[in-house]
């Protein structure tokens, strides 16, 4: 079908006609009996594997199977950090993969997805923690990904509302900034994909909960059942984030995951008073300012596994202390939402984007608190990998084999605690 | 007194009148008034700006539901709150109210230009534009729109109150002060439960407090709270919390509450708390909270002085304030009628009454006829007209086929509205208790609950106050009450009112801060966003800082009419906590500054702190890093003291080193499993540098560890490793090595430990030492002895992390301070210069000695460190052994440690600089390693590095090159070995 | 904060707990004797499951024992704790 | 370091053992040690200025007047598996008492501390804000803390804190 495209324009004309010409963003199909490949969940990274299986690689007879809405799981749930300054050279590659997506996805979609490079600060507040912060900005630079070293004054100017005094239990000794990171607008990247997909024929099916998956007599995957009756495929790609166990073991593969509740929170919405993103491993906690104004903030996950989207009161009182140790001034705000989503993590702490033991099958997963900032980039390889029935170069390093075979892409064991 | 203030009545004390300042000028209350109540008593209704369109915005509730009359409140320059509802605001003399989102002034809004242009900013329109060009999302609109959103303004200085926590238990937690919650608290305090009670407002009583001619059991409404009150108040069992908001619901009956300490008092009391956030933990939970009267949606909703009917009600019953001379109402259900009547008798002129339903009628309709109230049935309002206030109601009425026909145009200043309650289910939801939807009270009301928990009174939807009060009673025990006759009828409208077909143009709202319209979520329908959860995130209804209190059901009811969906198929939006905004500070608590994390300091600390020394964080602990003496920087004190510690002698505060004493027959099995050494052939009276894998076979923690008797080890760690350590052994011990008897006990602190190292450390000690003959043949390097210094017992090592002859003295902490003062008074003669964790870490570099976590970092192996020496070779397993076995950790090319010196520079490389082969090579680069340590070593008067590079031990030799921003270094690959190769000073 | 059953203090607050993971997952004996397969099953492999599970807890800050326990991770509500060598109830 | 008042106080120093093992050693120790063991989880008992804290199923902190000698205690534990470590200058006792001694502990202690709950003679480790301490009632007013060296600090600011507001 065509298109209607966003537009200052369009939004104006329309504006005369009392915006009642506008079409639906995606339709509303019902499941047909078969397509080439279906992308079992309706987030980001499903529903960009989608676009991109359409867009690229010529695929459009395919559909997206979400249980529930589409973009309500972690998609919608984040803190919408976007940055690409990670220390191993597979990681950098892929996550800056996505941020130079990022940066013309809104042209790309026809949909504003408010990528905002505004700059990503990470405190440094022990000498292990600057060592480390050295350790990523040189590796950084020499894959082409930028990050610097700010003194603790460079990094107040940066951030005006930064405590850098030294009345603080961990006072900040300095920070490393990836200029190029930022935020998006999380909602927007689900919608403007599902539209751009829906646009090239891709069926976006709400409410429909995978229940089994069908395999061939050779084993492979030959269609999926689900609440909205039988879909017969050779190819199923699976990125269902913090489900993912329970969906591969419809098919019986078992994977290095647990889930964890993830939880953020918003404050009341103020006038700008903080124009970056700010992160510390060693208080625990980050924030940024949405264009909206809300205060943006969020921790680590949860202690144990869960599936409740909710954590714990104790963890709130942590990420907030931190804040307002760092922060202040913002001791007088006041928490307006706090929520909780489900994160799938693996062993090393890097995601698995890859083809699986059954053919036909593949997975894209593990991306316990960081799948946001990759939303495009994952997609295209995970596309990519579906269509080729092999790993695109970037995403090869991610694949299951290396827990076995000792490979790990340690970022979190990395950024070891010292001595 | 103001013309809007009643003669009697009321609850506020009119002998004590409050002075207080809205946008500057100053206005007069009385005590027990609200900001809200105060302003309308003084004829004032404007009180802000909506988010979006700048509409000008009036007080339309008088609780926390409140979605519009939000103000900052400044008490002074570094307590300034933005906000607040102007109806939770409790006033006191001197303080200072703004209006928010608004310029220049609240009257003179330029941001008024965004209503007039609001056809083109329907709901999501900024995901439709702002696209082209692309760099000017960054540089012009979204600054733009950063701009233009937000509310309130921040806070700018760092606030100077205190906020409190405590936990509480109790039998019975009861949220929420209205009749049900009273009757409820009343007979749990009959048992022998302790009992909370707890609600949000300034005073208990709920809605009572409203109410006007009800009696219970004889009393007058405000003297059965009363009454009520003080019998609970003098049980001992029960706490009443009042300002206390139950916030969140958390799993297995955690409830926390948010206690608003001194915010309604002039004077602050010295170090009083502003804030005590409680977490309770009960065994039951009573819900008591009761209902929110539902706005009506119709065209002109907004205007100040459009306001809910118990909204005036309370405001005139609770607070002796008439909202206006000549109000119109409009309503779906009878209860409302008494807000007409009670404000008819006060004074006000009501103009008409608009029903909503075609044949109202029953007690109160009766009675508003007879006082001769013009009543229209099957009514609607079509619009209302005024700038900075209501002036007049347009009046619809809808005929027998549906059509909707213009009435009449009304006067009034005054327009209230009614369309039934919305039991508030926050709670319940938050506690993830299932919700189920009443066709006949056209709610969502408490079904299964989750946790022990009980619903009681207008929060599950019973409503007529004899119900409503032995619904509460009947949760502990039944209890009749006798009430005089209140009207309660449960009907409501959900969704839009009544309008022509051809209506557009005016604006009827749903979300009142939002400034979302009947408009926007039709678009959001029309665009395929059919689930609640895509509604609300695509217009932002019920996203606004009341969360959706007023406006979630109808957004839901218009939605429904839309798709043709019953309401419960649309869904509902999930409650998240907090149920209001609740203040960061009161979830951070005590923890800042100091007590943000405890403060770990040492025996020796006062010592070190003292003589000058810097300190830097090291997991909690302060450890001192160096010694400067004069003005030297800290390079200048690293080099004196290494040269210190490699010609004479230094003096160490090594006590931060985790400590472990492992006890029993199968103590030596137990380390074997663990560590890769092999612990059998470890003599008692002899140490050895142990190495600790997880099961992933990378290096987990490394330290000394010495056999004091045969059934006997002491066992030394990394500084932060200590905790983790232990608790990876304790996890082996009861989980795993069941049968092995071995005992663990931490004794990181009952030891203090004073390195002193150097050619000269023997010589400081021998005097000082008693019981332990020091020389090299009777103490060789690696071996422990029991003595005593000064009469204190001491453990002394015979060890070195600097590759000097070197001992390591355990003190009783007690005496730490004690026997360090002797020992550098004992070392004066021979040099003794006391060195921190830089020295330190130069002098172990020099000797090419790893630190875990910055030579290696959780993806390195012993054989990747240069440490397989230290394997026990025999033993057939160890943790980790089976991982070192995978082809990948065996390969040639894995990084290995090496040292680095450069070539023709001498300044000491970077930390953390990456290594590459070649010279110039184009990004990305292909990295084949790191620095991990870099220091200037003054003993040799060169840098000297260690490094991760793969294959490393097979490049001794070759050049690499270390690209940094300024241009290439060049260095060699050296063995990790830098000084006193033989290693003969350590056996001196 | 959940409320955690300690086999050996009764019932106690989460915050005095650390968790410690699937239960149920024995280190082999003889670690020599799996393949590659089998070991990353043992280091690795996890059922995280959606429902009942069996997890382990030590009461960190309390008596400091390990145990197991059931709890529904849709729901994070406990059914039973047991001490370790214990079978699943 | 700590300022004058009259509901937290430091205790004098005092001999402190962890003994560990299995019942059999309880039961050999016993004979030298007169307080006993508690077989009841979470109490401690007491006689002649000795005190057996339970800790665990098979740990145990004793208690008795600084430099007191337990020889006799190792002798009758010379046969039988166990491990015993001095700890006496591991931690320090602290006192918290008075009418509001329970209240102020629930500033940062998650425990009921209630009479009924928290009877005198219970003991048990547990959480105070962000330290672990062992809190011991000995009197209905009175909590006994035993608190690792290096905490102290923290522990008795933060209830100081507490206590202010």
């Amino acid at each position: 079908m065509t298109r209607q495209r966003f537009s200052a324009l369009s939004l104006f004309l329309r504006g005369l006609s009392r915006h009642r010409s506008w079409q639906i963003q995606w339709r509303k199909p019902t499941p047909k009996p078969a397509y080439d490949a279906v992308i079992v969940g309706g987030g980001g990274h499903g529903l960009g594997a989608a676009y991109y299986l359409a867009a690229e690689h010529g695929m459009t007879n395919i559909a997206v199977l979400e249980k529930s809405w589409i973009g309500g799981g972690n998609t919608g749930r984040n803190t919408t950090i976007i940055r690409s300054n990670y220390l191993f050279d597979e990681s950098a590659a892929l996550y800056d993969h996505s941020v130079k997506l990022w940066e013309d996805l809104a042209q790309v979609l026809n949909y504003n997805v408010m990528f905002s490079p505004r700059g990503v600060m990470m405190l440094a507040h022990t000498v292990h923690d600057m060592q480390s912060a050295q350790r990523h900005i040189h590796a950084n630079r020499c894959n082409g990904v930028d990050n610097e070293w700010l003194t603790p004054e460079q990094a107040k100017e940066f951030c005006p509302a930064l405590n850098i005094g030294s009345n603080i239990r961990y006072p900040v000794l300095g920070a490393a900034l990836q200029r190029r990171g930022g935020t998006a607008r999380h909602d927007a990247v689900a919608w403007g994909y599902a539209r751009a997909a829906d646009a090239l024929g891709v069926d976006i099916i709400e409410n429909c909960e995978v229940t089994g998956m069908i395999r061939d007599p050779s084993g492979a995957i030959a269609g999926l059942e689900t609440s909205r009756g039988e879909i017969r495929t050779r190819k199923v790609g699976v990125s269902a984030a913090g489900n993912t166990s329970v969906v591969m073991r419809l098919a019986g593969v078992d994977l290095p995951l647990e889930s964890y509740p993830l939880q953020a929170l918003v404050s009341e919405p103020i006038k700008p008073v903080f124009p970056c993103v700010v992160m510390s491993n060693t208080v625990h906690a980050y924030i940024s300012q949405s264009d909206k104004g809300e205060l943006v903030i969020g921790a680590g996950t949860d202690a144990y596994t869960s599936y409740t989207q909710r954590g714990a009161l104790h963890i709130n009182n942590h990420t907030l202390d931190a804040i307002c140790e760092l922060f202040p001034m913002f001791r007088r705000m006041r928490m307006l939402r706090n929520w909780g989503g489900i994160v799938d993590v693996t062993p090393d702490r890097s995601p698995i984007i890859a083809k699986t033991p059954v053919p036909g099958l593949y997975v894209n997963c593990g991306w316990g608190t960081g799948g946001f900032k990759a939303t495009p980039g994952s997609a295209h390889v995970f596309a990519w990998t579906i269509a080729r029935d092999e790993p695109h170069p970037i995403n090869a390093a991610f694949n299951i084999e290396r827990f076995r075979e000792g490979r790990l892409i340690g970022e979190a064991a990395a950024a070891a605690v010292a001595h | 007194m103001s013309a809007f203030r009643t003669q009697t009545g009321g609850r506020i004390d009119r002998t004590r009148k409050v002075h207080f300042t809205f946008d500057g000028k100053t206005y007069e209350g009385l005590q027990g008034d609200t900001l809200a109540s105060a302003l309308l008593a003084n004829g004032v209704h404007l009180l802000g700006r909506s988010f979006k369109y700048h509409r000008p915005r009036g007080i339309l509730a008088a609780g926390s539901e409140e979605p519009n009359a939000l103000v900052a409140v400044r008490r002074d320059e570094a307590r300034y709150t933005p906000n607040l509802r102007a109806t939770q605001v409790e006033i006191y003399d001197g303080l200072q109210a703004q209006s928010q989102n608004r310029w220049p002034s609240l009257r003179w809004d330029v941001g008024r230009i965004n209503d007039l242009l609001s056809r083109f900013f329907p709901a999501g329109f900024y995901y439709k534009t702002f696209m082209w060009p692309k760099s000017a999302w960054k540089s012009l609109y979204e600054p733009v729109i950063r701009r233009a959103a937000g509310i309130g303004k921040s806070p700018t200085l760092p606030d100077p109150d205190r906020y409190a926590q405590r936990y509480a238990h109790c039998e019975v937690l009861i949220v929420g002060a209205g009749p049900a919650g009273i009757a409820a608290a009343l007979q749990a305090a009959k048992t022998d439960a302790r009992v909370i009670f707890c609600d949000e407002q300034s005073e208990m009583g709920g809605s009572l407090l409203s109410e006007s001619a009800v009696s219970i059991d004889g009393l007058s409404a405000a003297d059965w709270v009363a009454q009520s009150l003080v019998a609970l108040a003098r049980n001992p069992r029960v706490t009443l919390l009042p300002r206390t908001t139950a916030f969140g619901y958390f799993p297995h009956n955690l409830i926390g509450l948010n206690e608003r300490v001194t915010e309604h008092l002039a004077q602050l009391p010295e170090h009083c708390a502003r804030e005590r956030l409680w977490q309770v933990r009960a065994g039951t939970v009573l819900l008591a909270t009761g209902a929110i009267e539902r706005p009506l949606v119709f065209a002109g909703n907004d205007r100040p002085g459009v306001m809910l009917a118990a909204a005036a009600r309370t405001y005139l019953n609770r607070y002796g304030v008439r909202t206006g001379s000549r109000a119109v109402l409009v309503t779906a259900n009878d209860a409302a009628y008494q807000a007409a009547l009670d404000l008819g008798a006060a004074g006000v002129s009501i103009a008409a009454i608009v029903d909503v339903r075609k044949n109202p009628g029953g007690e109160l309709h009766a009675a508003a006829h007879r006082a001769g109230i013009e009543i229209f049935a099957a009514g609607t309002v079509l619009g209302t007209r005024g700038s900075l206030r209501i002036s007049g109601v347009q009046i619809g009425q809808v005929d027998g086929s549906g059509a909707v026909h213009f009435k009449r145009s009304i006067a009034c200043d005054l327009l209230l509205m009614s369309g039934g309650h919305t039991p508030s289910v926050h709670l319940f939801s938050q506690s993830r208790g299932t919700l189920s939807w009443n066709e006949a009270l056209e709610s969502f009301l408490p079904g299964t609950p989750a946790e022990n928990q009980r619903s009681i009174g207008a929060c599950r939807g019973v409503y007529a106050l004899s119900a409503v009060l032995e619904d509460g009673a009947a949760a502990i025990a039944p209890q009749r009450f006798t009430v005089t006759a209140t009207v309660t009828s449960p009907s409501g409208w959900l969704g839009a009112l009544p309008r022509p077909v051809d209506s557009h143009g005016a604006k009827a709202f749903v979300d009142w801060q939002h400034d979302v319209t009947v408009k926007d979520i039709q678009l959001a329908t029309r665009e395929g966003f059919h689930s609640i959860e895509h509604i609300k995130r695509f217009t932002t209804t019920g996203m606004a800082t009341d969360q959706g209190k007023t406006s979630n059901l109808n957004a839901l009811a218009i939605a429904s009419d839309r798709l043709q969906k019953p309401i419960p198929e649309i869904g509902l939006t999930t409650f998240r906590m907090p149920f209001t905004p609740t203040t960061f500070g009161s979830f951070a608590g005590l923890s800042r500054g100091d007590l943000f994390d405890p403060v770990r300091r040492t025996p020796v600390h006062p010592w070190a702190a003292q003589r000058g020394a810097v300190f830097e964080d090291v997991s909690l602990w302060k450890r001192a890093r160096y010694f400067p003496v004069g003005d030297e920087d800290m390079h200048a004190a690293v080099n004196r003291e290494c040269v210190a510690v490699r010609s004479g002698c230094g003096i160490f505060d090594a006590s931060t080193l985790g400590k472990i004493e492992i006890v029993g027959p199968d103590a030596a099995t137990f380390l074997n499993r663990l560590y890769v050494n092999n612990w059998s052939t470890l003599a008692v009276g002899r140490s050895r540098y142990g190495i600790l894998l997880r099961d992933d076979g990378f290096i987990y923690d490394d330290g000394v560890i010495a056999r004091t008797a045969t059934d006997r080890f002491h066992v030394t760690t990394t500084t932060g490793g200590a905790a983790r350590v232990l608790g990876m052994m304790e996890d082996y011990r009861q989980t795993e090595w069941t049968d092995l008897k071995v005992w663990l006990t931490s004794t990181t602190e009952q030891w203090s430990v004073i390195a002193v190292q150097g050619p000269n450390s023997r010589r400081v000690l021998e005097g000082l030492v008693t019981g332990v003959d020091l020389s090299a043949a009777a103490m060789p390097h690696m071996s422990v002895a029991r003595g005593a210094i000064g009469g204190v017992p001491v453990l002394l090592f015979r060890v070195s992390f600097t590759g000097e002859l070197g001992f390591e003295v355990n003190v009783p902490s007690t005496h730490g301070q004690a026997v360090w003062e002797q020992i550098f008074a004992a070392g004066q003669a021979h040099g003794i210069t006391p060195y921190g964790t830089e020295a330190m870490h130069v002098l172990r570099a020099e000797k090419g000695y790893i630190i875990v976590g910055q030579d290696t970092d959780g993806t390195v192996t012993p054989d990747d460190a240069g440490l397989s020496w230290a394997i026990g070779k025999a033993k057939p397993d160890f943790v980790g052994k089976r991982s070192l076995q995978r082809p990948s950790m065996q390969a040639p090319e894995r990084k290995q440690l090496v040292g680095l010196i450069n070539v023709g520079s001498n300044v000491p490389l970077n930390e953390g600089a990456q290594v590459v082969e070649t010279r110039a090579q184009a990004v990305p680069m292909t990295m084949i390693g790191h620095v991990t340590s870099s220091y200037y070593s003054a003993v040799l008067g060169k840098p000297i590095a260690l490094a991760l590079i793969a294959g490393g031990r097979a490049r001794m030799g070759q050049r690499l090159y270390i690209p940094m921003p300024g241009g290439e270094l060049e260095v060699q690959v050296t063995a990790p070995v830098f000084y006193d190769l033989e290693g003969a000073r350590i056996h001196a | 904060m959940l409320i955690i059953d300690c086999p050996y203090c009764g019932k106690r607050p989460e915050i005095e707990f650390s968790y410690g993971g699937q239960a149920h997952i024995a280190r082999p004996v003889q670690p020599a004797d799996y393949d590659d397969e089998q070991w990353t099953g043992f280091l690795y492999m996890r059922s995280n499951e959606r429902g009942m599970r069996a997890e382990r807890w030590r009461h960190v800050r309390g008596c400091g024992r390990f145990f197991n326990a059931l709890r529904d991770t849709t729901t994070d509500q406990f059914h039973g704790s047991y001490k370790v060598g214990e079978p699943r109830p | 370091m700590l300022e004058s008042n009259d509901w937290l106080r430091e205790l004098p120093p005092a001999t402190r053992l962890i003994l560990q093992g299995a019942p059999d050693a309880f039961t050999a120790a016993a004979r030298a040690w007169s307080p006993g063991f508690s077989a009841t989880a979470c109490r401690a008992t007491g006689s002649g200025g000795r005190n057996s804290l339970w800790l665990g199923p098979d740990e145990y902190l004793l208690m008795a007047p600084a430099n007191a000698d337990y020889s006799d205690l190792q002798a009758a534990l010379h046969d039988v598996p166990h491990s015993l470590v001095d700890v006496s200058h591991r931690q320090v006792g602290l006192e918290v008492s008075g009418a509001h001694c329970a209240e102020r502990l629930s500033g940062g202690c998650p425990l009921d501390l209630d009479l009924s709950r928290f009877p005198i003679g219970m003991c048990t480790r547990t959480v105070l804000a962000k330290a672990d301490v062992v809190l011991w009632r000995t009197r209905s007013d009175a909590f006994h803390l035993e608190v690792w060296r290096s905490f102290v600090d923290y522990t008795t600011q933060l209830l100081l804190e507490i206590a202010r507001c």
